[in-house]
Parts: structure tokens; C-alpha cells; sequence
């Protein structure tokens, strides 16, 4: 072939691609995608066609690379001792980030232990984000869980456990509450060694049986800690799970934010109009260890990790701007340059917070009333105290 | 004031529920147009629709999850377990996400969430349909534990049950449905949680029970009247919290204490019992701590009379505590 | 059109549904069938044609005949206050009687409570359902459980639960030991409720990934005691619930004895040769109400009741034997007479065998040496039992 | 003797076992390439291969039932949950199936499954990553229930528990994986499931513990040593069944009585060891029964230090016991 043929053969696929897209085609095969693996348009394409406006488009990027700062900087928490874990967002926020602005108010967020670093998108601020890192008192969950967990009422953001699979389950009665209530929907996030868990096929036949508003968004990342996909379920793929509950499914290109925006913003709609539930597979990849306690190499090829980080959704998405001369260099420094700034603002304040106070870990446990044994114990611990210090865990040792 | 079984008091605590705050939902398997398989919902779904009373799919995690989903997007849900003994296959929504909810957020969530369920023996249900794994939610830190044990209290408890901001297992007994009758007061009312009732007066031994046991422990105290022992008898009626003050008064009194449950034995309620009296308050205390309960097996079927504590059962107890025997 | 005309198109219509049930045709949207609600053959075929002979034929009529007339007389206990319950198999003969003749003796059987009068297909003898029933000495789970169940390793045939689909995630285990062995598969039933439970998303993910000697087969009798199937799941069929997993559902008439005979056999085969798990849906219906405590008026018409009656899968296999030249008036009298017999005895039987002794409820909490908190309780009753009189349950009161 | 961690002597008893038996055969989340979250049987998937050594989908539920079916059907599985606070997913297998299928089927079956997973708190795992939860286990008859404190028990009590025809939930304390180091035979022997053992001889007062905290019991036991006060510290070892005598035996001698554990209170394992000893020796008794426990709260985070019992602690319900405080 010449290569003026191949290059229109190119084309055409590049436009049955968008096609596809377009029409938000369930049940796929491949992808669902409007860039290609550099970031370059699959065809043309204006920024209306998907939904999208220029300055939301430069938002989504701006809020990936301040997501992915972070990430970074919960590293070096980690390293410093100030934090005794992580489980990062790195490589996820092309997922998360554009999902997260297609959200009104009214909506509802079941989130997993992936996305607490793109959470400023839902309203949480940076310093209570690392605050929660290290358990200080600006830390909405007043440091009762381990890091990579959030969730507050006033955002309408589930305060979700660390049982994989565990906000399936519960983001079945949120959206029931939104359906008696006639408005807004819920998104409901878990990975792909979540299906697995029951509370997915739970969520997956509520959702069928009662025409929920959910979108239930898989985080595809191909891997459970060590797992990998095709050990964890023998189907097609994940979005074909859908059929067993009777919805439509899709698979997407996680790591295409243009993608995720524009099918999150239609599917979410289709909820809050009252038109039934949607399975999301986002397709991605995690491109540090599980968390801070892994070691990736036992399972996984350097080449393959590799291979992720040269097709980084950051860096796809940078290209898009740019394509759609959106960007460009300056725009860029002056970008991370702000982020630097704002991340330590926010992370001073959230050190100078200082941890909470003993007595504080008997609130909570009941509403109302505190009940008489815990006052007792209470009482315990108090005359204990007198006779040793409280380890300081940010301190170290024990 | 009418005459109500115990079932009925259920119906209309729930009805009353519903009808005063919008806010409350039920749903379970089969409560809708079946109203329950004990017809506790009967009525209910024709009452006040299909988006406020409605059936669920044979799924129990879908259940309970969908109960914490309600309670903290702001309803008051109240879910029906069809057995308690099928409530395993959801547990982990109840003992990792409703009892911990409130804690792990730092209080910014409310788990207002009854679960209502039956439980108990003595009705040839064999292994699945009589157990008492009260053991169970009574250690999760973060849940309630309510166990009426007549139609007055039932409705009253329940009523508090759903006017709590906390997460509440509700157990009710199945044998005592359609048996246990009383008189209950039309309107709301509501009894506290967390605290125990004398239902008997007595000098010599302190006899603690809750549901079904509290009438068989009447039928012993009865019996021990004649023999000159003297019993109280004590109906917890919640078991988390539980009234301390309650146990510790009557011991300080009789020097003497039996717990009865359908429970197994070993970590039934009555070792929490023992090991909170034999804490605080040995020096009162005249003979041994006794424990009358079902045995440490599963639930049996055809031997069930065997297995089931009765009042003969607690008047040995009962003797045994005052070295009688 | 002509009456010539709508019979040829009536004959074409034959040959395809014949075709299709031929080919085992996976995932398709009306049951598959060799029989038409009559009984009449939907086109013509022989009996090798479906893998049978005019032995077995005959065979699997006479034992859902049995089958039938043993649940019949457990309705009878239950009046006579003999039995306190019974959950019934009514209606189902047709599903179970010839899957359970496609079994070797290689081969387990996870079932749950719907299976128990045809069991003796599986070896059990009509005196063992009928002790089970009544929990006399003849029960091989000597009294422990109510009506409903069975089990024994004799006969690999699994214990089961009284929690629904309970049975699905240990047939996990039941087909991952005979895949490691090498030779069996194992048969797991539920119902359509059991569908929702997260045992069955278990045992069809775990099917999946490891390729499980396994063929799963649903029950769907359209109703999970008051709760319709259609608010059970909203998927189109259950078969197609396979899809989610990897591998293939086959929606069949479960009243049609031969297609069940026939696709069991090829699935099972499949099983055990290594290639893989199947899932089947054999669609029938619940004559009975659900259980002896069940009233079924307060959430099914009677009209519904009596179609399915008229369409009693009994009466379809007796006209099919007929058309087969293989069934007459007398046949089925003599039959009515063995059975009627058979069932007298074994009932006299397992009536005199009596209950357990009080002791033996202490055996089987565990293996080996009973445990000394046991023994100490087994001595408090003892004690117990000198003062009153043991509730003997078939006696009445309480 | 080698000296081995925690860690290597599980990894040497599975390795033994697996040898020995090609019945057993081992699964869960991450147990194969990755060799499990805390590398308990690292190397042991390569050894033996994918039949006996696997990974399993995420599914608790799943990988309960399978341990039933194995066991069912003649093998001798042994399931790993990755961490105790994730059992609950699953929990309606262990409870509903394992623990009642020999019970339910007549004695036909038996459940010969071993659930090995790490519980226990200080190692900064907040709510999900630190819970004792044996409580549940215990209640719940036909299981056994085995937390070993040592390298040496720990490989011993592993492969008898393997080799019992019973299902047994085995709690490995996660802290101690590498922290604790002991002297460890390299060939196959068994600890008597059942049996405690009294790590330290005293007069003064009975110290019950299991798992770490026998180690902070000991700890406790030599800072009261210097304060003129002799501690018996006994290791329970096996909480189901439990060594009744053996706590019997050393109350008759000290006449006062502590239990600890990293449980909440109400309910936990010292309730059931306050409860026996009332009821049955009440009257060698010269003090209170002493819990000293975790806090009936969900396990915190930041504040971990302020939940966890410690020496300290336990020094002072010691003190308690001896009507000291
Ligand atoms: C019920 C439960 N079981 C096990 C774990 C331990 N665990 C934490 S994350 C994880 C893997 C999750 O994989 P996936 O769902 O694909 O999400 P990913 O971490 O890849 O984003 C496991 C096994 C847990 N948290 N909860
Ligand atoms: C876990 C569990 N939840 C609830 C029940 C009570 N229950 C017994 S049978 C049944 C309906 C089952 O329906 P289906 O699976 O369709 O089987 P069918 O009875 O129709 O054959 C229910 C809800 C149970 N036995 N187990
Ligand atoms: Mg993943
Ligand atoms: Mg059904």
C-alpha cells in the first residue's frame, strides 16, 4: 500500500473509532476512545462534539496534575514517616478527574481507596486530603482511618470502608434515596478485583431490578494487588458484565479523559432522568505498587510497567490540549508552579493541626448519649494515662 | 387500650412510623404484597406504596447494604431479615459498614438503620430457622441490641428502635408472634433502650432473662415460690447497652444470679453477664454464677425439646446458685 | 392462509425449535425443547437422536412418577401431623428425574431443598426421604435438619443448608477437588431467587477462572416464594447471566424431560472432559405453594396455578411415551399400583424406626474426642432429664 | 534447633504439610506469585504447583466455599484470608456451612478446613487492618479456634490443626510475623489443640492471655515481680475448646484472676473465662475478676496507642484483682 492509501485507511478507522464513541456503543470489544495512545484525536473532532468547552478542558487537565502532586508528595509523606501508608491515585486520574466534573451537586459519590487525591474535585480541600493522610485534626474522619480513605456528608461523598467491594452494597440505598427523592444519581467506584465481591453483584441487580440512578464505574487497572485480571473473572470483559443484570455496559479508555467525560456526563443524565442504571470499565493501569506495603516486581515486568508510563494520561491529555491549542509550555510551568505552591500551603496547615486528643476516641462510637460501659472505659484509660505517656505515632517507634 | 399479639403490636409500631415520617422505609424479602411470611408487614405496601415498603431480591448483602446506603443519604430504614439465621450472607455490611460507619467518618455519618428480625426456638425450625447469634451483634462495638419480650415493649422499642440515630438489631420472637398478647396503647410511645425491667420481685436470687426466656423464667420463679425461693426476675429487654445498674441493684439485693438464654453457652450473654457482676460486685455474692442456656452445638431438629432451656432447666439453675443442689 | 399452509409453516416452525435444541444452542431467548407443551414431539426425532433409548425413556417417566407420588404422601405427614413441614418437589420432576439420570457415579450432586423426593434417583432409598422427613432413625442426617434436605457421601451427594444458594459456593470446592483428580464433574442447583444470593456470583466466577468440571443449573420456577421473578433480576433470561463469567448459559424448558436429559448429558460431558462449566436454566414452575407454610393465593392468581397444572410436566413426558409407542392405560396402572406399594412400605419403615435417643445429640458437634464443655452439658441434661419427660415432637404440644 | 521467625515456621509447617499430604492444598488472595501479603507461602506455589498452591478471585465468600466443598469432598484445604477484618464477606460459609456440616449431615461429612489468617493490633492498620474478632469464632460451635504466641506453638498447633478433621480458624498476630523469633524443630510435630500452657509460674495471681498479648502479660508480669508480686501467666493457645483445667488449676493456687485481650470488652474471650470460673469456682476466688481489654469501639487509627491493652494496663488490672488499686 502507498502510503497516501494507508494513511486514508488510518482515517477511516480513526473515524469509525470516533464513531463509536459518538454513539456511546455498548458492549464493545475494544475501548471506547476519542485519543489515541499519544493523546492525538482519533479523528476530527471539536471540543463540542464531546461535551466538552475549552475552559473545562483545561480544568480537567489542571485538576490531573494537581491530583497527581498529590499522589507524589504522599510518597514523600510516606518516606518521612508522617505517613504510614499509601495507596496511590498515580496513573488514575484521567478516570477519576473528568468523571468526578460531570457531577451537579445533587449527585452522590461512593468512592474506593483509589481516588482520595482527586476528591478536590468534589470539593474536599488539599489540606484536609493530606490532613487525612496523617490523621491530623483537619482530617474530616479526625484520623480514624488508615490513609486513602474520605468521605463527608456535605459533599455528598461516601465515607466508604476499606472492605473491597464494600460501597457497592451501600451505593444501592443511596440511589434508592435519590430515586424516592426524584433527584440526582450516585456513582459507585470499585476496581476490577471488586467484581469479584458480592456487594458488585448485589449493586448490579438492585440496580437492574429497581431501575436505580447509579453508574457503576469498575477502575479496571488489570491488576489486584498481584492478581490479574484474567485470573479474577473469565468474561470477556468487565462492561459485558452488565448483561447478566440486564443494563448496558461500556468499556472505555480509562486513561482517555475526553472519553470519560463525555460518556460519565450522558450516562449520569440517562440516571438522574430517571432511565436506568450504567456498568463504566475503565480501563487503565496502576502505575506504582498496590500501596507503600507492596513490592509490584513479584508479579509484574519492568517492560509492561514501562510501557504504561510512556502513555501516561497526563501526558495524553497534555497532548490533546495542545493539539487543540489549548497549551503549551508556558502554560505549563506557570501550572506547576501554582500546584507547588498550593500543595504546600495545604500541607503545612495540615501538619500544624497536630493529632487529635485521647478523649476523642470515645466520640462517635454511638449518636447520642455516650453509653455508661464506654464512660467506664473511658475512665480506665484516663487513670492509665497518668501513668504512661501516649505514644505519639508520628514520632515513630513504638 | 386493645389487646394486640405481638405481631400485631409489630404491624402497628411500623404503621405508625410510616405514617408520621416520610423518611421511613421497610423492605425485605417478601414483605411487600406477602407481607412477611409472619404477615408483620401485612397491609403495609397497599397502605403506603412500592417506593416505601417494598420486596428486595433473595440477597441479604444487597439488603443490608442498601440500608446503610439509605440511612446515610438520610432516610430511616428499617429492614426486615426473613430469619436472623440468614443474616450471615449480608453480615458484612452490618459488622463492617453499619456498625462503623458513625466512627470511621468521625461522626459525620448517622447509621439510623433498624434491623428487624425473628429469631428464637421451640418451633420444630430445626438448625436454620431458631438460632440466637445475639452473641454476635452484641460484640459488634457501634450496633444495638433490642429484645422485647411482650407486645407492650415490642411497639415501644421498636418506635425508639427507628427514632434511634444508631444502627439497631431487632429481634423478635418467632414463637411468641401469634402466642404472646397484651395490651398496647394506640399511639406512639416509646420505650429506651438500654433499659431492663422488673417483671418480678424477689429477695433471694436474681434470674436475668430476655424474650421467650423471660416467660419461662417466670414459669420457674413460679415454681420456686412454692419452694419457699424467693426470685427476681429481670428482663434486659436491650442487650447493647445493657442496664448494669439494673443487675447490680437486684444482686446487691439477693446475693444470688442466674442468666437464662437460648444461646449456646460458651460467650452467650450470660458470660457477659458473669464476668460484669464477677467484676464489680463478688463481694455480694453468696454462691456461684450460673448460666442456663442452650448447649454448644448448632441448633438441633427432632431433639430440639432437648436442647431448649425450660423451666426445669432453671430451677436447677436457679438451686444451683444457692448451692441447693 | 390455508389450513395445508399453516400446518407446513407450523412443521418448519418444528424443525427449527428442534434444530436449535439439537444444536444445544447457547444464550437464546425462548427455551430450548424437544416437546411442545403437550407432550408431543415439536418435530420429528428419535430417541437416539437425543441420547436416549426406550429403557431409560420408560425409567425417567416411572421415577418422576415416584418421584411425585413421595412428595404427594409427605403432604399427607404433614396432615397427619407426622411430618411438621414440607417444602415440595411438585412440578420439577421434570427438570430433576432426567439430569440425575445423566450422572456417573463419578459425579457429585450439590442440590438444595426442591430435590429431595427425587433423590432416589441418587441412591437414596424411599425409606431414607420419607426417615428424613419425619427425622426417624432411618434419616442418614439422623433428625438434625427439617424436611427438605438430604445428603451423604455414599452417594456424593452433598448436605445442604437451608441458607439459599449456600450450596453454589461449595460446589466451588466439590468441582475444584474432582478437577484436581481428574475425573467427575459436580452439579449444582438453585432456584431463581438463589440467583441473587452472592453464593451463585461466587461459584460462577470461580467456575470461570479455573475452568470447573461444574454444570449449574437453575431452577427458575418464576417465583422465589411471593417474589416474581421479574423482581427478582432484570436480565432478559437467567442463562444469559453466564456471559458475565465466560462461558455459556443454556435457557431450557424444565418441564421438557428429554431436552433436559439431553442437554445435561453434553454439558456434563463437557465438564468432565475439561472443557469447562455450563450454566442451565430450566424454566418451569412451582405447583405447590412454596412450603407447607406457605399461602400462595396472596401473590398468584389461580388461572396462572391452572395452566401450569394443564401443562404438568408428568402429563407431557406420559404423551411423549405414548407418541413414542412406548406407554399404555395398563402400563401406567400397573405402575400407579408398584408405586403406590413401594411408597407403603418404605413409609412403614421408616416410621417404625423411631427418634434418636437424646444422647445423640451431643455426636457430630465434632470429630474426634468430644470436647470436655460437651460432655459437661451432656451430663446437665442428663441430670435435666430425670426430672421431666423429653417432648417427643411426633406426639403434638409442646 | 534453626531459629525462625513467626513467619518461617508457618511457611515451614505449610511446606511440611503440603509434603507430607497431597490432599492439602492452599489458597486466597495473593498466596501465589506474590506469596501472600505477608509471604507465609512465598515459594510454595513454585514447589508445588498450580493445583495445590493458588490464587483466587477476590471473593471471601468464594473462597470459603470452596474450603467447605474441598474438605466435602475428601481434601484437606487450607484457606488464607488476607486479613481477619475481610472474613465477613464470607462469613455465612464458615458459620452457616463449615461449622455445621458435620453436625447437620449426621457425622457424614467432615470439614477438615483450615482458615489461616492474621488479626491483631500495632502495627498502624487502623479499623480494617487490626480487629480481633475471635469472639464471633468462638461462639459459633463446631469450629475450633487456635492463636498461637510463638514460632515453636505456631507450627505445631498449624499442622495439628491441618491434621484435626474439624474446621479450625488459625489467628496469626501480624505484628509478630517477624518480631517473634524462636528455636523450631525442622520435622512434623503437633501441639495439642485444647491445651494451654503456663509460660510462667506464680502465686500471686492468674494471668490469662493468648497471642501478643502473652507477651505484654509477661512483660507485666516482671515489672510486678519487682513490686513483691508473683504472676502465673498461662497461654491459652486454643480458645475453642479452651483448657478449662488448667485455669482452674492455677486459680485454686493464686485465688485471683485477669484476662487480657486486644477484643473489646463486652463479650470478648475474657468474658467466657470470668464466666466458667464464677460458675464454678467462685469461692476460691479472693478479689474481682479482672478484663482488661481493647475498648468496645472499633479499632481507631491515630489513636491505636490509647486502645491497645498494654503492660501498663495490665499492670494495673492486676492490681485491680488484688485489691490493690
Ligand atoms: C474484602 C477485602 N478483601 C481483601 C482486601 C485486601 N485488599 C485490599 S486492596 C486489594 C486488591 C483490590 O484490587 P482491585 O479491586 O482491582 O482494586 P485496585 O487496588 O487494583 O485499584 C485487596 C485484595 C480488602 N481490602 N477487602
Ligand atoms: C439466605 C436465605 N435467605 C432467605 C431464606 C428464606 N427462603 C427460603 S426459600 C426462599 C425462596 C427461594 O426462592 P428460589 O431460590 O427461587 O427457590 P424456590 O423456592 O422457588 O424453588 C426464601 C426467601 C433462606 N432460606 N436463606
Ligand atoms: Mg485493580
Ligand atoms: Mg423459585
Amino acid at each position: 500500500m502507498s502510503p497516501r492509501k494507508t494513511r486514508s485507511r488510518k482515517v477511516a478507522v480513526g473515524k469509525e473509532v470516533l464513531k463509536k464513541a459518538l454513539d456511546l456503543t455498548p458492549f464493545t470489544d475494544e475501548p471506547l476512545r476519542f485519543i489515541d495512545e499519544d493523546g492525538h484525536p482519533v479523528a476530527d473532532f471539536s471540543l463540542e462534539d464531546v461535551g466538552l468547552d475549552a475552559a473545562m478542558a483545561v480544568r480537567i487537565y489542571e485538576d490531573m496534575v494537581l491530583t497527581r502532586e498529590i499522589d507524589r508528595m504522599a510518597w514523600v509523606l510516606v518516606r518521612q514517616g508522617k505517613a504510614f501508608f499509601h495507596i496511590s491515585t498515580t496513573g488514575h486520574e484521567g478516570t477519576f478527574v473528568p468523571q468526578l466534573h460531570t457531577l451537579t451537586e445533587e449527585d452522590w459519590v461512593a468512592p474506593f481507596y483509589r481516588l482520595p487525591a482527586s476528591l478536590h474535585v468534589r470539593g474536599i480541600k488539599v489540606e484536609e486530603i493530606f490532613a487525612q493522610y496523617m490523621g491530623t485534626r483537619l482530617d474530616p474522619l479526625k484520623g480514624r482511618q488508615m490513609p486513602g480513605h474520605l468521605g463527608h456528608p456535605d459533599h455528598k461523598l461516601f465515607a466508604h470502608g476499606s472492605g473491597v467491594g464494600s460501597q457497592f452494597a451501600v451505593a444501592i440505598g443511596i440511589a434508592r434515596a435519590l430515586q424516592y427523592r426524584g433527584k440526582g444519581m450516585c456513582i459507585a467506584y470499585g476496581g476490577d478485583g471488586a467484581t469479584s465481591e458480592g456487594h458488585f453483584h448485589s449493586l448490579m441487580n438492585f440496580a437492574g431490578v429497581y431501575n436505580l440512578p447509579v453508574v457503576v464505574t469498575v477502575v479496571n487497572n488489570q491488576y489486584a494487588i498481584s492478581v490479574p485480571r484474567s485470573r479474577q473473572t473469565a468474561s470477556k470483559t468487565i462492561a459485558i458484565k452488565a448483561m447478566a443484570y440486564g443494563f448496558d455496559g461500556f468499556l472505555l479508555d480509562g486513561n482517555d479523559p475526553i472519553v470519560m467525560y463525555y460518556a460519565t456526563k450522558k450516562l449520569a443524565e440517562k440516571a438522574r432522568s430517571g432511565e436506568g442504571p450504567s456498568l463504566i470499565e475503565a480501563l487503565t493501569y496502576r502505575l506504582d505498587p498496590h500501596s507503600s506495603a507492596d513490592d509490584d516486581k513479584r508479579y509484574r515486568t519492568e517492560e509492561e510497567v514501562k510501557y504504561w508510563w510512556e502513555h501516561d494520561t497526563l501526558k495524553r491529555m497534555r497532548t490533546f490540549l495542545e493539539d487543540m491549542g489549548l497549551w503549551d509550555q508556558d502554560r505549563e510551568e506557570a501550572l506547576r508552579e501554582r500546584v507547588k505552591a498550593q500543595i504546600e500551603e495545604a500541607l503545612n496547615r495540615a501538619e500544624e493541626a497536630g493529632l487529635p486528643d485521647w478523649e476523642e476516641l470515645f466520640h462517635d462510637v454511638y449518636a447520642g448519649e455516650t453509653p455508661w460501659h464506654l464512660l467506664e472505659e473511658k475512665h480506665l484509660l484516663a487513670e492509665e494515662l497518668k501513668e504512661r505517656p501516649l505514644h505519639n505515632p508520628l514520632k515513630g517507634g513504638h | 387500650m386493645p389487646t394486640m399479639t405481638l405481631a400485631q403490636a409489630l404491624r402497628n409500631a411500623l404503621d405508625i412510623a410510616l405514617e408520621r415520617d416520610d423518611r421511613v422505609m421497610i423492605f425485605g424479602e417478601d414483605v411487600g404484597k406477602r407481607g412477611g411470611v409472619f404477615t408483620i408487614t401485612e397491609g403495609l405496601q397497599e397502605k403506603y406504596g412500592e417506593m416505601r415498603v417494598f420486596d428486595t431480591p433473595l440477597d441479604e448483602l444487597g439488603i443490608l447494604g442498601m440500608g446503610v446506603g439509605l440511612a446515610a443519604a438520610g432516610m430511616r430504614p428499617v429492614a426486615e431479615i426473613q430469619f436472623i439465621d440468614y443474616i450471615w450472607p449480608g453480615f458484612d455490611a452490618l459488622y463492617s459498614e453499619a456498625a462503623k460507619l458513625r466512627f470511621r467518618s468521625g461522626g459525620r455519618f448517622a447509621v439510623p438503620l433498624v434491623v428487624r428480625s425473628p429469631y428464637g426456638g421451640r418451633v420444630k425450625g430445626g438448625l436454620y430457622h431458631s438460632q440466637s447469634p445475639e452473641t454476635l451483634f452484641v460484640h459488634t462495638a457501634g450496633l444495638k441490641v433490642v429484645i422485647p419480650s411482650n407486645p407492650y415493649d415490642a411497639k415501644g422499642l421498636l418506635l425508639a428502635a427507628i427514632a434511634d440515630d444508631n444502627p439497631v438489631v431487632f429481634l423478635e420472637h418467632k414463637r411468641m408472634y401469634f402466642m404472646s398478647k397484651g395490651e398496647v396503647p394506640e399511639g406512639y410511645y416509646e420505650e429506651p433502650i438500654g433499659k431492663a425491667k422488673v417483671v418480678r420481685e424477689g429477695s433471694d436470687v436474681t434470674l436475668i432473662a430476655y424474650g421467650m426466656m423471660v416467660l419461662d423464667s417466670l414459669e420457674a420463679a413460679k415454681t420456686l415460690e412454692k419452694e419457699g425461693i424467693s426470685v427476681e426476675v429481670i428482663d434486659l429487654r436491650s442487650l447493647m447497652p445493657f442496664d448494669g445498674e439494673a443487675i447490680l441493684n437486684s444482686v446487691a439485693k439477693t446475693g444470688h444470679l442466674v442468666t437464662v438464654h437460648e444461646a449456646p453457652r460458651t460467650l452467650g450473654f450470660a458470660a457477659e453477664v458473669a464476668a460484669f457482676v464477677a467484676e464489680r460486685a463478688i463481694e455480694y455474692l453468696d454462691g456461684p454464677i450460673v448460666r442456663v442456656t442452650g448447649w454448644d452445638m448448632p441448633f438441633p431438629y427432632i431433639l430440639e425439646d432437648a436442647y431448649m432451656p425450660n423451666p426445669v432447666r432453671i430451677v436447677r439453675g436457679v438451686k444451683k446458685a444457692l448451692n441447693l443442689l
